[in-house]
């Protein structure tokens, strides 16, 4: 038995990736809804107890995959909230208006996207992952186009086109990166992680500067950073919410975690220009143009996926800083990660598009709209969620480090936390915005009635609850995961 | 605390009492004199408080416990801080308590207790004169507290006694900063006591004044409190201006008979070049506007900051 | 002595949860105020436990971030400011437990929340605690004032509310950069850490502006107090006086924490001059408008910003003094603040407490619809008046104690010997006593307006004295800030380790049981004394005058100026011939309020011939606030309505953007050049 | 291997031919042109390839090669030509700048390229900075073609020409895994699908290509509102 399992052991990321890839290939040619929710679900669970698993061995490379304190913790946030958007989506697809082809589609393109963003953490060759966020992106612009209409379109279209030519520049700098290290390989070039690093200090620096430069580029427009954000407000807003939760709970992560292996190498050698100043001025510029953008938002999830581009760019630039501000952006994109996702699913539940008509939905609906205020507020920064622990720390070391940083770092933070907050004001005192009841879905029900609301909110609990401990009670574990993960990320 | 401090305390005290209408009267007869008018006895004051004093006191139909309970206290308080003031000697017993901020606080307590006893009844004069007077106060304190400031920096403390003792020594000598400082005071008691040109004391029923108005409603052995703690107000401000700037002559402490009565006569004597003063300027000048007392406290205020700023300069602390 | 604070602190949140519960079962709000009351009586004691027998080593509690571990422990500073909010806590516990037993659950979550934070902000060891105490208190006062809007669903609280919150992260946005830069490289934020690595120079003056501005605004600072007014009468009165009692307090704290515990020792003098003007102007500014306001309670916040700033003076002098190795007068000064803070918080919460049943009995908040009440609740008068008087710095009351030590220490100050500092504290002293007297003002308006003359509407005349365990929360207030008055001597005896922290000097020179004073200042306050002297005159004039006037008062009608008698229906006489609230801040208004406050009035004279009065229309406005907040608030929509181009591109335009930053990131590359 | 050797000459004529039609990709007003350049443009840059292969004795590369061919210079031209037939665009003319300013900003960009890419491969061989300042010109013009296309159909092409640039970039990198070029086949592949996809249903949505048109929306149509403070 034990034996068996020590075979098991090493096909376990493969599993993780091929488990969601298979899985959903299968989704696309299950024609019941409710049995391909189910199964949506099981195969979200599976691989959160594979996600699990993994976290409880030893880290080590394994074939073209790898697992180490960078992409663990990641890789346990995107099972999860797989999981728990699984749970989400079964309970909301009527709702959302999908019909069973586009719901087939949609569960399909889920799994694959879920595959794919696993695959992008644990690749251990920087191709792989260029491969796997690709792959990602495709899903996710189906995901997005799969609700017709002129807007949809236009924001997959634009996804598309802006995703394609940041994928193709990553591809770029992927290359030039494996180019640097081909003098000092002996002729052969190598995209593996742990080869790049061992060669990374002898390379020629300007190459890798180049190839930085690309591969900031490439991803960055991937993880939303201003000023190649422009797809992400559109992509959250028209897609299904469930697709909003993911697009902010994971494929920004694991852009950004694949600029971080990129920084991982560049930064081994002393002769580049500055991965990590590169990367903070990209996060700082987002961080600002996304808190005074907030002000003029009309449309909810356009407002959240601004805020997004926010807390990524305060997660960049606790990169770029490095050090122990590093960890501070490994626990924001985390807690931001929990929160952002809980956001969506209460918005989804909420069923209103727009700002206007959240006023006053805590009074009116308090099961959906004071978790939706809480989860405001902690997504704006405010104790004793772990959003604030990190920001906390990230202040702490950029006044630190960078003292001139804490000026605009502090403008930046209040003026998105008062934009939130004014939200939050509004939905906790109204005025009430004239109710749009949404009838409860009868038709197409893929859960009994009773369990839908459960389903769609358990959820949102549970990501608060976690970010909760994560700001309070930090499993020293997970803390030297992070600290190591901060010494990898550099 | 000896015994003899004790008494010459309580000499102290009743002399205050008593003398106070008197400078009343005084006041009033000088002014009288020097309009041409042959004007009633010093000692009319006094009797008009024997016949308060006896006569059944009418309280309104709104009047609180207020209007009982403030003319007593305003009173105490008064002839609290009168007690401090050295008159003809000092080390009196309680000495090491007369200090020129407190005595400002008893001040106040009394004008609270007053605007408290206007504001009681409810009516129109009441509060107008309640308000007013809370008024003016905040402009006279600062002054007030500016000058404190010279003398503290002069004799190192803002006890009344240490001052004196300081000055009557000669020590300080004469400077700019203390007429300046002196010019401020002179403003703040002639703000204090209601004398002209911030209030007018002899009329009644005029818009324009504060210290009458408060008292409309007041009557019998109420109003003769009242009377009394103003003429006690005024002695008070007139033997502080006495002790700070005139400081010669004042019995030390201990001093024996004959050091009591030459201070007597010393302090009877300023008291009375005061009074002098005091109905002189009060009889060469016109009450103000209400509106521009600011302005006329508010020089003082900058005139006591002058010389706050002008020790600075001169004693080279800087 | 960390270990009962955590206790303590973990019975509050129980107690939270209760308040939570009370939605379903409503006896459980009985348990929170009682709960809140008795741990509140905790703090208290535990507050001079710690000053008697110290503190004990720091608790490390395990919570919080593995970088900044929670931790727990007692100083003398954080022991006094406890034993203030102690007081504070449990009268407002007894209050509420009268007034508040069917409070809506929203409320009653919050409430023991609040006292957490304030509690937890000043039992904090570590800058982090520190900030989550403070983000705490200011979150679970946000919630109450939700609560409240919830309930009244007015516009003006729902502003109020925002504004509150607004201010809360502006709050927190300084001052966690503040302890930032305070903790450095080694990111060690324990006190003890933060203490060792002192800041120096052009650090240190950004770590002053920010945690003036962090904390000052949370205190009511001028120029950030223009919130204070609009938020903390919006609250139940309860929470107002905890507001204003004791969360000013608990931002006066960290002031004195950070900039002179942990910030201070090694500073010039020049250290505490921004904290002594801008308590000057906050002082001045709070007063002035605490003359002009016409709502009760408005009045008693903006008071609250008078005497914040008076506190303030005292910390910012004490500062310079130290700076310039005065010892003994900073220890004067510093003792004046700690005083005055702690006579605030008790003369405060009795006056808001009183404004509480003012409000419950009579009906309204407005000085203009009260008036008389003494009558109806003699007890609330007397209790109010003591707390009026005490704020008014009258002597004995504990409001003289501070505002005299305050004095001595800034009469003594020109010993430092710079010029700039002597004509400063020259200017300040006058401005002291300015405030003084305008607070003076303020408080006989607001007293004199409710209590005295005759009823302004019928509804005052209604009213009923307080319930008895609100009237045992006055009568204990009255007797502890009595107390604290007379014997202010004892009192800093007691808070001298707190003294020594925040002046860096043992103690005062002169501070004996029955005295308080300064040696350099070779002047003595005895208030028992004072009270004595005035107790025998009194004494010995009533005994006099009855001897000599028999009669009893008798009682006729009012004179009123020659008034005509009221007509039947107005059986309390013509309200009309008293003075409005603004009537009687009229003098004031004109004296001060155009230039300082953009007063006006005007008066409104009826046609010719028609019987009709005139009409008197009279304002103000605070300038300080919408003179940085509008430009602010344009600067942000320009700001934002320029990032909207961004929004408006078509996806060419943004391929170009994408396209332009490669570009720049490129040419960047090229200029750096060959390593 | 330097100048004056046939592998290096060679190369280095495939890779300026693949450049030269970067140019007159940009030089083109006409949609169908437009393919034809494309449809040259994969062909010259699978012979840049196979014969990188041979030089470097890299048999992948034929198999990179091969789907380049394959897919560059036969299936998505025709493709894209069957979507303009049925369109009818055969005579569209479009460009959002003019011929000369985009033909001055291309020149800039090559000099860009050569100038970040030479200085910062001292180390490497000329081969690799030739190829990779090539690479990075063709990848720019292709940038610079999606932002002056306003159809489409013309960014599509600007995008595909960019990949040119990545595969041409890619083949002069030895021992680079073959999955990573594969996939980038496949997905060149799968994105033009993707994009044809939706060429079609914008056809359908908006009778035509113009996506000028589309940028209006945002979700937030309605006029701002002033906020309160």
């Amino acid at each position: 038995m034990n034996e068996a399992l020590a075979m098991l052991i090493p096909t376990l990321p493969g599993l993780l990736v091929a488990l969601p890839v298979i899985g959903g290939v299968a989704l696309a040619a299950i024609p019941s809804p409710r049995l391909a929710a189910m199964l949506n679900i099981a195969l979200a669970a599976a691989g959160f107890a594979l996600a699990l698993a993994l976290a409880a061995l030893p880290f080590g490379v394994n074939g073209w995959l790898h697992t180490d304190a960078l992409n663990l913790p990641l890789l346990l946030l995107g099972a999860l909230v797989g999981l728990t958007t699984a749970c989400f989506s079964a309970a909301t697809l009527p709702r959302e208006g999908f019909t069973p082809v586009t719901g087939r589609a949609f569960h399909a393109a889920f799994q694959i996207f879920l595959g794919a963003h696993h695959l992008a953490l644990l690749a251990e060759n920087l191709g792989l992952t260029w491969v796997a966020i690709e792959t990602a992106t495709l899903a996710s612009v189906l995901m997005v186009a799969l609700h017709r209409g002129r807007a949809a379109i236009e924001a997959a279209w634009k996804f598309l086109i802006l995703g394609g030519l940041g994928i193709a520049l990553a591809l770029f700098g992927t290359i030039v990166l494996g180019l640097a290290a081909q003098p000092v390989l002996g002729g052969e070039a190598s995209l593996s992680f742990t080869a790049l690093r061992g060669v990374a200090a002898q390379a020629d620096g300007g190459l890798l500067s180049l190839a930085f430069v690309f591969l900031l580029v490439g991803y960055g427009t991937k993880a939303g950073l201003v000023p190649l954000h422009s797809w992400l407000p559109d992509a959250h807003a028209e897609g299904p919410v469930a697709m909003s939760a993911v697009l902010s709970g994971l494929l920004l992560n694991a852009a950004l975690h694949a600029i971080l292996r990129a920084k991982a190498v560049v930064g081994l050698n002393p002769a580049t220009l500055s991965p990590g100043a590169l990367l903070l001025g990209m996060g700082l510029l987002s961080l600002l143009v996304a808190a005074i953008s907030l002000w003029r938002r009309r449309d909810a999830r356009r407002f959240f996926a601004w805020s997004s581009i926010e807390h990524i760019g305060l997660a960049a630039i606790g990169f770029g800083l490095g050090g122990a501000a590093s960890v501070a952006g490994m626990l924001h994109l985390l807690g931001h990660s929990l929160v952002k996702s809980a956001i969506f699913f209460t918005l989804g539940q909420a069923g209103r598009r727009q700002l206007a008509e959240l006023a006053g939905l805590a009074p009116a609906r308090a099961w959906i709209g004071w978790p939706l205020v809480v989860a405001m507020l902690a997504i704006a920064g405010l104790p004793p969620f772990s959003l604030f622990a990190s920001e906390f720390l990230l202040v702490q070391q950029s006044a630190a480090r960078l003292p001139w940083l804490v000026v605009p770092l502090a403008i930046g933070l209040l003026v998105a936390a008062l934009a939130l907050l004014r939200q939050v004001h509004a939905i906790a005192l109204g005025p009430a915005a004239p109710s749009a009841e949404h009838a409860p879905p009868t038709a197409g029900a893929v859960v009994p009635a009773w369990l839908a609301p459960w389903l769609a909110m358990v959820p949102v609990h549970l990501h608060l609850l976690l970010a909760l401990l994560l700001g309070l009670a930090l499993p020293p574990a997970l803390y030297a995961m992070l600290v190591e993960a901060g010494r990898i990320a550099g | 605390m000896t015994p003899g401090a004790i008494f010459t305390q309580l000499v102290h005290l009743a002399l205050m009492l008593a003398l106070a209408p008197l400078l009343v009267g005084l006041v009033r007869w000088l002014k009288a004199r020097l309009m041409g008018r042959r004007g009633p006895s010093p000692l009319q004051p006094w009797r008009d408080l024997a016949k308060l004093a006896r006569k059944q006191p009418l309280l309104a139909e709104s009047a609180s416990v207020m209007s009982v309970a403030t003319p007593y206290l305003a009173l105490a308080a008064t002839s609290a801080a009168a007690a401090l003031v050295p008159g003809f000697a000092r080390g009196m017993a309680l000495a090491p308590m007369a200090d020129l901020i407190l005595v400002a606080g008893l001040l106040a307590l009394s004008r609270f207790a007053l605007a408290l006893a206007a504001m009681d009844v409810g009516t129109a004069f009441g509060d107008l004169g309640a308000a007013r007077e809370m008024s003016f106060a905040a402009f006279a304190e600062p002054a007030f507290i500016l000058s404190v400031l010279c003398f503290a920096i002069l004799a190192g403390s803002t006890n009344l006694d240490a001052i004196g003792a300081a000055f009557a020594d000669g020590g300080p000598g004469l400077r700019i900063s203390l007429l300046l400082a002196l010019l401020a005071l002179l403003a703040v008691a002639l703000a204090e006591n209601g004398r002209m040109p911030v209030d007018n004391p002899a009329t009644h029923l005029e818009l324009t004044m504060v210290h009458e108005a408060m008292l409309l409603e007041t009557s019998g052995r109420y109003l003769a409190l009242w009377e009394m703690q103003a003429a006690l107000r005024l002695m008070l401000w007139l033997s502080l201006l006495a002790a700070l700037f005139l400081p010669f002559g004042t019995a030390p402490a201990f001093s024996g008979l004959g050091g009591w009565l030459l201070g007597l006569l010393a302090w009877v004597v300023k008291l009375g070049a005061l009074a002098v003063a005091l109905a002189v300027f009060e009889s060469a000048i016109a009450k103000m506007r209400v509106f521009r007392v600011p302005e006329f406290l508010g020089a003082a205020l900058l005139l006591a900051l002058l010389g706050a700023v002008f020790l600075f300069l001169s004693t080279g602390l800087a | 002595m960390s270990a009962v604070l955590a206790t303590l602190l973990l019975m509050l949140l129980p107690l939270a949860l209760a308040g939570g519960g009370a939605a379903r079962w409503p006896a459980l709000a009985r348990l929170v105020h009682g709960g809140c009351f008795l741990v509140s009586l905790g703090f208290a004691a535990l507050g001079v436990a710690v000053l008697v027998f110290g503190g004990g080593d720091p608790l490390l509690l395990p919570v919080g971030p593995p970088w900044a571990p929670l931790s727990l422990a007692l100083d003398g500073l954080s022991a006094w400011f406890l034993l203030l909010l102690g007081l504070v806590g449990a009268a407002t516990g007894l209050f509420a437990w009268t007034h508040e037993a069917e409070a809506p659950p929203r409320r009653l979550l919050c409430y023991p929340l609040f006292l957490f934070g304030m509690a937890l902000c000043l039992g904090a060891a570590d800058g982090f605690t520190l900030i989550l105490g403070f983000e705490a208190m200011s979150l679970a006062s946000w919630g109450l004032l939700v609560a409240r809007a919830m309930e009244t669903r007015g516009e003006g609280e729902r502003l109020a509310a925002r504004l509150y919150l607004g201010f809360a992260l502006f709050g927190a946005a300084c001052l966690i950069p503040a302890i930032g830069l305070m903790g450095g490289l080694a990111g060690d934020l324990s006190f003890a850490g933060l203490r060792a690595a002192p800041m120096q120079g052009g650090m240190a003056a950004l770590v002053m502006a920010l945690v003036l501005l962090g904390a000052g605004s949370k205190a009511g600072l001028v120029p950030l107090h223009g919130w204070l007014p609009i938020a903390h009468p919006v609250a139940p009165a309860g929470v107002s006086a905890l507001m204003s009692g004791a969360m000013t307090k608990v931002a006066l704290y960290v002031v004195a924490r950070l900039v002179l515990d942990l910030g201070g020792p090694a500073q010039p003098p020049a250290w505490g001059a921004p904290l002594l003007v801008i308590g000057a102007a906050s002082a001045l500014f709070g007063a002035l408008r605490a003359t002009q306001e016409v709502d009760g309670k408005v009045l008693l916040a903006c008071s609250t910003i008078e005497h914040v700033g008076l506190v303030a003076m005292g910390l910012g002098l004490s500062a310079v003094l130290r700076g310039a190795d005065l010892g003994p007068l900073a220890s004067v000064a510093a003792g004046a603040a700690l005083l005055h803070a702690l006579g605030h918080a008790l003369f405060k919460t009795l006056l808001f407490l009183s404004a509480g049943e003012v409000e419950h009995g009579a009906g309204s908040r407005r000085l203009d619809a009260l008036g008389g009440l003494i009558h109806a609740m003699p007890l609330v008068a007397l209790c109010a008046l003591f707390g009026a008087a005490a704020a008014a710095a009258l002597p004995p009351l504990v409001g003289f104690a501070g505002e005299w030590l305050l004095l001595q220490a800034l009469l003594s100050a020109w010993r430092v010997g710079a010029l700039w500092v002597q004509v400063m504290v020259a200017a300040v002293t006058a401005v002291v006593a300015l405030s003084t007297a305008l607070g003076a003002m303020a408080m006989l308006r607001f007293w004199g307006l409710c209590f005295l003359g005759r009823a302004r509407t019928p509804r005052t005349l209604g009213a009923q004295d307080a319930a008895p365990p609100a009237r045992a929360a006055l009568v204990a207030l009255v007797v502890l800030a009595t107390g604290a008055g007379l014997l202010p001597g004892s009192l800093l005896a007691l808070g001298a380790p707190a003294v020594a922290q925040v002046s860096g000097h043992a103690g005062l020179v002169v501070a004996g049981p029955w005295s308080v004073g300064a040696a350099t200042a070779a002047s003595a306050y005895w208030p028992l004394g004072v009270l004595l002297l005035v107790a025998i005159v009194a004494a010995a004039l009533v005994a006099g005058l009855r001897r000599l006037s028999l009669q009893p008062a008798a009682r006729g009608p009012v004179w009123d100026g020659g008034f005509i008698a009221p007509p039947a229906h107005l059986p309390f006489g013509d309200p009309a011939t008293q003075a409005s609230a603004a009537g009687f801040a009229q003098p004031l208004r004109r004296m001060l309020g155009t230039r300082l406050l953009m007063a006006r009035e005007a008066v409104h004279f009826a046609a010719p011939g028609d019987p009709a009065p005139a009409r008197l229309e009279a304002g103000f406005r605070d300038p300080v606030l919408p003179a940085f907040l509008r430009p602010l608030l344009i600067a942000r929509d320009r700001l934002a309505q320029a990032a909207e181009w961004l929004r408006d591109l078509s996806i060419r335009q943004f391929l170009g953007i994408a396209f332009g930053t490669l570009l720049l990131l490129l040419a960047l590359l090229a200029l750096a050049g060959p390593p | 291997m330097g100048f004056g050797q046939l592998p290096f000459d060679m190369a280095h004529l495939l890779a300026g031919g693949v450049l030269l039609l970067s140019f007159v990709l940009l030089y083109q007003r006409r949609v169908t042109a437009l393919i034809g350049a494309l449809a040259a443009q994969g062909a010259v840059l699978a012979m840049a390839v196979a014969w990188q292969g041979w030089v470097l004795d890299v048999p992948a590369l034929y198999v990179t090669a091969l789907a380049a061919l394959l897919a560059k210079a036969v299936a998505i031209p025709l493709g894209l030509r069957l979507l303009v037939r049925r369109f009818g665009l055969r005579r569209a003319v479009e460009t959002a700048i003019g011929i000369g300013p985009g033909m001055i900003m291309g020149v800039g960009l090559v000099a860009l390229a050569i100038l970040v890419v030479l200085p910062a491969t001292q180390g490497a061989g000329a081969l690799v900075r030739e190829g990779l300042a090539f690479a990075m010109s063709v990848m720019l013009l292709g940038m610079l073609m999606m932002i002056t296309r306003r159809h489409a159909i013309g960014q599509v092409v600007g995008l595909l020409s960019l990949e040119n640039g990545l595969v041409l970039a890619a083949a002069g990198a030895r021992g680079l895994p073959l999955v990573v070029e594969l996939a980038t086949a496949a997905l060149v592949v799968a994105l033009a699908a993707v994009a044809g996809f939706f060429t079609l249903r914008l056809r359908d949505d908006f009778a035509g290509l113009d996506l000028g048109l589309l940028h209006h929306h945002r979700g937030e149509s309605a006029p701002p509102g002033e906020g309160p403070p």
